[in-house]
């Protein structure tokens, strides 16, 4: 038995491998577990990494490149940058390994900038207080019908970011929560009141009701929600 | 139904700035009988083809026919005897602006390809004592997203009938070259003849990408004929 | 006229200094403009950054410490960590300085993890968002009549993509959005900002041919408007 193909990562000079590290825990959008992390690792250019199957794990330990062997590079990683005076580190927290700065550099920075942090609203977030923002008071089955995904996290996110409140509970089965849109939210968009989010009749250039193929009934539903919006004032704390 | 984009012309200004190309034409004294044929020629074949042209070629197709007529007639003069303005001024002004932008958009293409490969970072973890503005939190972003959102669902309703295409216009661009070298020369219609729709699509398109890079050459003995395909052999 | 202090960035050793700015960058989620980047710098442990007034930045500029500085400790570092091997580097794109990874390791990365790889815009897409960079605000009949077909569904695309945004109403009949380009579409092509577009062709130059021995002349009124793109800025969020 032997491998098809070296997976490109483990192909690299060591030297290399431990600098790849590196640069993928930064441009990760979360924390890597040691499982997902092996995956990527031990995918090959030619297959995605969700093709876990192909991978063969038992052959790639037979030659050595296993958790320890990966381990065992952050560990070096970790020991270079430190005797090198280079500002960050991979750590284990939050399930997973995520690339962070080191304890000194993270308290020099901390005492440069003990300032206002910019940031941006993920894609999710957007959506997802986009949505409550129309359909408010909405619960999370309705919010997770319309977005296709589980957005348990993403609305406690919007909690705590204090862009969204529970307002009420559902009639319907299990009595869910409803939410809805808080005072900060409206500051942060800019809105005087919900009455000032754009109608979405005004969607119509944004494509609506030119796709000829598209759900008809789709169109006939949301015009009879922007009714209800325009009448609809939610209460707002 | 199918609605062709096809991949090397963008649309009508494009196809009309590539025959000025071909045939070093003066974009500022467009042969307009010239370029009418030729336009309508293009538009013939792919209606031969049985391909639904976008709209806006066959506009231009009659923009072009009125152009002509104009030209034909007397040139009509104002109060002080001296022509008015060329018909084909603003047809050159959208030309050139066209051309302006098509430019333009190839030196972004380099700037693209340079900074593919920088990454920024992706997770950040919160910090709690800091105070967050939150700087993509306009209205239209959220309009914006919303729109995303429920074009999500438009798209999960439909019923995607996907043809799939066995051949792509890269492998059938070699498969082309391939044959008309061996046979000297083929008929366009003989060739896709009792083929499928995406066949004989795939071929037209890989046809029209060997054709601009000179790597094959058509011929037509009438414009209702059949598309003979020959190996480039600088002709003129 | 003495400082009072040396803010605390200024008093580190140079080669932290350079170390901590990289450090520093790591920690913003969006591109840091030099005048924000020297508020932060210059500000001391005692005030906050926001604080303009207290900063003394005519006396730090008498001592050697202003904008030229920072820079070169930027160039210093991209020098040092492209001859070490370094995976990051910091770029002025999208309005000021952000750190990435390096062209080499961005790549390598890219095969480890193909998700993360930016796919070319295609013809379509790159001819549309051009015209939308250069002539923006402008509305979709607008781009149309410069692209000469229906673009309803490639400049949604690029909306999706984080390219293109709808940036207001414009007052033509029926008050079609007007759209204009994103911080996004900045970075993925690596412009500080719109100035930075490659110039527009004169129209002179765009002719195919030198003969100019044609009978009509014609009117050209478009000469203007590339003057007037470099003059506009268009704001962004």
């Amino acid at each position: 038995m032997e491998l098809k193909d070296l997976p490109y990562f483990f192909s690299l000079p060591k030297q290399e491998q431990k600098i790849a590290l590196e640069a993928l825990l930064f441009t990760m959008e979360e924390p890597l577990d040691i499982n997902r992390l092996m995956k990527i690792l031990a995918s090959n250019e030619s297959n995605s990494a969700d093709e876990q199957d192909i991978i063969e794990y038992e052959l790639l330990d037979k030659i050595g490149f296993n958790r320890e062997y990966v381990k065992n590079l952050i560990n070096e990683l970790n020991n270079e940058n430190s005797d090198n005076d280079r500002p960050f580190r991979i750590i284990e927290s939050g399930g997973g390994y995520s690339l962070v700065t080191s304890r000194k550099y993270g308290k020099i920075v901390g005492k440069i900038n003990k300032n206002i942090v910019r940031r941006k609203l993920s894609n999710a977030n957007l959506e997802t207080i986009a949505i409550i923002a129309y359909r408010q008071p909405i619960s999370r089955p309705g919010i997770e019908s319309i977005r296709g995904v589980n957005s348990k996290e993403i609305i406690n996110g919007l909690i705590d970011k204090g862009f969204v409140r529970i307002i009420g509970k559902s009639d319907a089965p299990g009595n869910p929560y409803l939410y809805g849109t808080t005072t900060d939210f409206l500051k942060a968009f800019g809105l005087n009141s919900l009455d000032d989010l754009p109608k979405l009749k005004e969607l119509k250039e944004l494509g609506f009701s030119e796709s000829e193929e598209s759900g008809f009934t789709l169109r006939i539903e949301m015009e009879d929600e922007s009714k209800q919006i325009d009448e609809k004032n939610v209460p707002e704390a | 139904m199918y609605r062709i984009h096809l991949p090397n012309f963008e649309g009508p200004f494009d196809l009309l700035l590539y025959f000025i190309r071909r045939d070093e034409l003066d974009i500022y004294d467009i042969p307009i009988s010239k370029i009418t044929e030729e336009f309508q020629s293009y538009v013939r074949v792919m209606k031969l083809l049985d391909l639904e042209l976008a709209g806006e070629f066959i506009l231009m197709a009659s923009t072009l026919m009125y152009i002509k007529a104009k030209l034909l007639l007397p040139k009509p003069k104002d109060e002080n005897g001296e022509e008015i303005e060329d018909p084909r001024t603003e047809l050159v002004q959208k030309l050139l602006e066209y051309k302006q932008i098509k430019e333009a958009s190839e030196e972004l293409r380099h700037a693209e390809e340079k900074n593919l490969h920088y990454h920024e970072r992706k997770f950040f973890n919160n910090d709690e004592s800091a105070e967050v503005i939150y700087t993509n939190t306009t209205m239209f972003d959220l309009l914006t997203a919303f729109k995303t959102a429920v074009d999500r669902i438009d798209n999960a309703i439909q019923e995607h009938v996907v043809e799939l295409i066995p051949i792509s216009v890269e492998e059938q661009k070699v498969e082309l070259v391939k044959i008309v070298n061996m046979r000297g020369r083929i008929k366009f219609l003989d060739f896709t003849s009792n083929k499928p729709k995406s066949f004989i699509v795939v071929t037209f398109l890989a046809l029209l990408e060997l054709i601009r890079s000179n790597e094959l050459f058509i011929s037509q003995d009438d414009l209702f004929n059949d598309i003979i395909i020959s190996p480039s052999i600088n002709l003129n």
